[in-house]
């Protein structure tokens, strides 16, 4: 046994007390679960998609289970950036956690403006930047293409001196060159996985199960997916990534930061278990004791062949 | 407040009814906290199913801390739920729910329960509360069924001074026909009259659309499916008259029938 | 209810009589579980890949098992075409019941080659051009490419008239421009989806479990993803899909009908329940008299939103 | 034949190791057919896990029609197994295995097993098979665990003729050491000896290592992950000297120890 180990990571300019965050639209503002999560547990709070606009989302049926998993097309519902600073940011300030705020966007100047306005407005401690949400445009967004990475990131770079992480997409044929699109064009870290794009049909009914038809397939069963990617990821740059996509327990955290991620997102499982995500902190810790790690920090990327 | 806990089953007694189970659960913060209308949300440890599934709170006893739900199998979960024994302990999260039923205060205000299948439990809980409120209150109870068989859940209430109306759609108990029939005349009588609902959609919506065109107050309480229960997956939309989606499980379940977009 | 339901399908040249054959690898060679199955009640046996030379294969370990699914990487071990010709094909010829032979090659001559073999010799009733096999150059493949995959498939449509169906990769950013090339270079049907691609890591070892690293995703984990490529792929081409991924019983199957498969083959389910196949395909039948389907065509593509 | 069938449990009888059961099912063709070091595929139909999971046969009585398992808990297969009470179905395939354990026939052969963990059952079965076929017959059985709790399955063999010899790391029961240290001193007799082994692969290793040195005949089953066990998966792979890879369900489980690439 070791003294207690180091659990900081820093992702771009943004420290954080321990490398567990939660995924974007699986924690809402924090607000609602401040009943029974301490906030202050966390390593990041990252906080629902906020748009310029609000956005009134998409009719249900917005979510189905599936096997180990589940479809969701929630379709970005949120109140808008001023929204977000008027009624969300307030309550959120009153932790000392340090707040990442999920940007989507329909064109780069929709993006920029955004970023803007919560730098502007200290409404943020990182941005991650999602170009890769699968159920606003069918699953191609900008994240499928390197080029049109570069164009968003390049542009949200010029917006803001805050940590950026380009949230990428697992619905590629190759995450290699997205990932250094983001990388060269300024990005301070990545996050991936999104969800997986997929649907759900009633064999009864004979219709599609999602209003959307497609959904984002989150939990376990993208886990080896989302890990791949990750690694993948982790090969080609240098700047640090956030890992996600099936994270339940501690040691599916401790997966994805032997393959590369220096910070883990907990999504879904916070559905069934809100307490996961610093549940899964103190697991880290003791992993690390019990194998005699000083750091969380010496463990990223050591899985061997 | 929510709370996460593992709740040791007290009693898991089946009903009459083929596949209906009455649980009861040793919480004592929620069955003094609970209020009709609200739910909790139960996984079955075996992981066979990711998400939670929620059932509404059927009785809460603050003196024995007992709390209970009333479900019926259908899957997994309630098939999970179905084989529990006193002593285990069930994962379950509540008391949930935003808005809930809300008394009707006017004076001599006649309460109109009209519930169906699983939409009955949280009925029950409310017409007690509002007896044990206010002794001399006017409450109707319709329990609307297919068949006699499937009448569930009201055992009892009509001595406790709550008088049940069955209505079954192949007459073999009660009133022979929808929960509407009965309903009807009630609506036209001029009382001051609440009309309370839960059950299948279909039933909720003639409900609410005879209340509404009868110019009575109705609540109603949407079972949408309820991926998280405590607000943060947005997976619960129930469609609104302003032409938005308000989150079933924290901003109803019970919603005023005027509000629902159906 | 109806009279007996027509459960026969044609894809391209090929007469199945039910709509369910297996996933190429996950049933052998047929005489494996022939004391279990009775092939005949197959609409056709799929074979595992038969390559122009022996393979030995990957080695272990080649599968591990992940939420509701599991992962491959078996490395197309085989003993070559001339060994499936001598060893294997004369106990399948002892049943009537249509092979379909999986060819995969390392370019369009070597499955040219095979191609050629096999219809020379009535090796096969039909023909799947494996170009999405994840597990031998590491998930990029030629059916994550238009070009490449026109390329192998107008090669091999040149060496055969025997049916062509071509076997598209999961792992792609939008499958509708291969689905294309595929039916514009000659083929005379598609299958999708092969495995998607990932990976599994042993955080107690620190080490990946798959001596490959990268193995191929099967099970009822993909079912959604196979799903809506199924369908997309059915709304851009006109030639038949065998849809698959994840299929467990006849309810999956009839929803990769509904999204628009005219058959579709049982892959992992052979592994817990070798008789899933005519279990899957008597269960088809069911359903379509409890509905009053006069034929499994009727359903085909119907699925509404 | 192979055959899927829904076996009813006979008897479960937990064992004093801890977490370790017999568990008995009536399966008549089996019980008939089985040969030692075949095995059974099992899926506990919870469905929290996908794939099989693979069993020794332990005990086959064709008179009574039982076959028997000797298993520990180590996940959700074996923990569904172990709440297994009689009547109640198990789902398996089997009997699995095609290449099993060949009794030596030299005259006055010494057969000489060695066992440790889950291995030990296929090589009870094997020994019994033995004797009964040959009550004459020599048979030496090394059962090694790490501490005396975990020493299973050789129960009563000594009573019928087959003597155990015990061999733990912590030295507190029988020999203190490996079984290699009971197994040596046997190897240089210069009798005949055929040697069969199962268990953990370190100790296998050791085993046909020391085996092939001395010259005595060794037969190792090897126990790799095996998603079908009917051979059509090809996930079972076992190295193989010639450079190739055999799959350990149908080309195994029993393989020549000179034959294995470690
Ligand atoms: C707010 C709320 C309160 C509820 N209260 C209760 C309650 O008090 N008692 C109770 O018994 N149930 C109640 N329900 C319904 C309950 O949540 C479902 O019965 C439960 O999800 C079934 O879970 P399962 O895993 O057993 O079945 P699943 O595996 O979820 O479903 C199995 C099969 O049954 C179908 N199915 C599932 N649920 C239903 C349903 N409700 N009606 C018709 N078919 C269905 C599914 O489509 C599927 O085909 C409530 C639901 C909501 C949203
Ligand atoms: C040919 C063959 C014969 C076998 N015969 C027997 C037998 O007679 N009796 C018996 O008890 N087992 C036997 N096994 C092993 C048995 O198959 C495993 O114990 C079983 O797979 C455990 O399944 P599970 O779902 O309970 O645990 P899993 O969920 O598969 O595993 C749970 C955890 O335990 C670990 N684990 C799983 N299996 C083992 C293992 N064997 N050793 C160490 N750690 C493990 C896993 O890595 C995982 O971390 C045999 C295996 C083979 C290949
Ligand atoms: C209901 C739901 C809503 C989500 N909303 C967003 C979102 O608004 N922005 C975003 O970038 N990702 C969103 N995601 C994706 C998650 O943040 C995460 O990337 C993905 O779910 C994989 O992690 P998981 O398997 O742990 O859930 C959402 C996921 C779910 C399940
Ligand atoms: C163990 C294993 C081996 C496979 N081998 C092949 C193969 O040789 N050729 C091929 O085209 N697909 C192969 N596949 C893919 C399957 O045919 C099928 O496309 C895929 O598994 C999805 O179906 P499923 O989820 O029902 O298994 C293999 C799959 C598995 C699990
Ligand atoms: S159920 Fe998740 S927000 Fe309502
Ligand atoms: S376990 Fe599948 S081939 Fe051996």
């Amino acid at each position: 046994m070791v003294s207690v180990p180091d659990l900081s990571v820093r992702i771009g300019g943004l420290q954080m007390r321990n490398p567990v965050t939660v995924g974007s639209g699986t924690f809402g503002f924090g607000s609602e679960v401040a009943d029974l999560v301490d906030l202050n547990a966390l390593g990041a709070v990252t906080v629902k998609a906020t748009t310029s606009q609000a956005r009134i989302g998409n009719p249900p049926a917005r979510i189905v289970e599936t096997a180990s998993g589940m479809l969701n097309a929630i379709g970005l519902q949120n109140g808008g950036i001023d929204h977000y600073l008027a009624e969300k940011l307030p309550f959120l300030r009153r932790y000392d956690c340090p707040i990442i705020v999920n940007v989507p966007g329909e064109n780069p100047e929709d993006f920029a403006f955004v970023v803007e306005r919560l730098t502007a407005a200290g409404g943020a401690d990182a941005i991650e930047l999602n170009i890769s949400c699968p159920n606003v445009s069918h699953g191609l967004d900008y994240a499928t293409d390197p080029r049109l990475t570069a164009e968003v990131v390049a542009r949200c770079r010029r917006a803001t001196p805050l940590p950026l992480i380009a949230k990428l997409s697992p619905n590629v044929t190759d995450i290699r060159p997205i990932a250094r699109a983001a990388e060269e064009a300024g990005a301070d870290a990545l996050s991936l996985i999104n969800t997986v794009v997929g649907t759900s049909i009633d064999a009864k009914k004979r219709t599609f199960r999602l209003a959307n038809i497609t959904g984002g397939l989150s939990g376990p069963a993208i886990k080896p997916i989302a890990l791949l990617h990750v690694y993948r990821a982790a090969q080609t740059v240098r700047i640090p990534i956030i890992g996600m996509g099936g994270i339940m327990n501690a040691t599916d955290a401790i997966e994805f930061l032997l393959a590369g991620a220096s910070a883990v997102a907990v999504g879904t499982a916070n559905f069934v278990n809100p307490l996961a995500a610093i549940e899964i902190a103190d697991g880290i810790g003791q992993y690390l004791s019990e194998n005699g790690f000083a750091s969380v920090r010496d463990i990223v990327g050591t899985v061997s062949a | 407040m929510i709370r996460k806990l593992l709740a040791p089953v007290v009693r898991n007694t089946p009903l009459s009814a083929p596949g209906h189970f009455v649980l009861e659960l040793e919480a004592a913060e929620m069955a003094a906290e609970a209020r009709p209308g609200q739910f909790i949300a139960v996984t079955d440890r075996t992981n066979t199913q990711l998400l939670r599934r929620p059932f509404s709170i059927y009785t809460a006893d603050p003196a024995s801390g007992v709390c209970s739900i009333l479900f019926s199998v259908y899957g997994a979960t309630t098939g999970a739920m179905s084989r529990m024994v006193p002593g285990e302990k069930m994962d379950i999260i509540g008391p949930l729910g935003g808005r809930v039923f809300a008394a009707d205060g006017r004076p001599g205000a006649h309460h109109v329960m009209v519930g169906g299948g699983y939409g009955v439990p949280p009925l029950v809980f409310l017409s007690r509360r509002i007896k044990a409120d206010h002794p001399e209150a006017k409450i109707t109870f319709i329990n609307g069924a297919r068949t006699k068989a499937f009448l569930v859940g009201t055992d009892g209430l009509d001595d406790e001074g709550i008088p049940v109306l069955s209505c079954t759609d192949d007459g073999t108990c009660g009133i022979h026909g929808r929960v509407t029939v009965a309903l009807e005349p009630i609506l036209s009588t001029g009382e001051p009259v609440q009309v309370y609902t839960c059950g299948p959609t279909p039933m909720m919506r003639a409900v609410a659309e005879r209340s509404i065109a009868a110019g009575v107050p109705c609540q109603v309480s949407m079972e949408t499916f309820m991926p998280c229960g405590i607000g943060i997956c947005m997976g619960c939309a129930v469609a609104t008259t302003d032409g938005r989606f308000a989150r079933g499980c924290t901003d109803g379940p019970v919603f005023p029938a005027h509000e629902v977009r159906w």
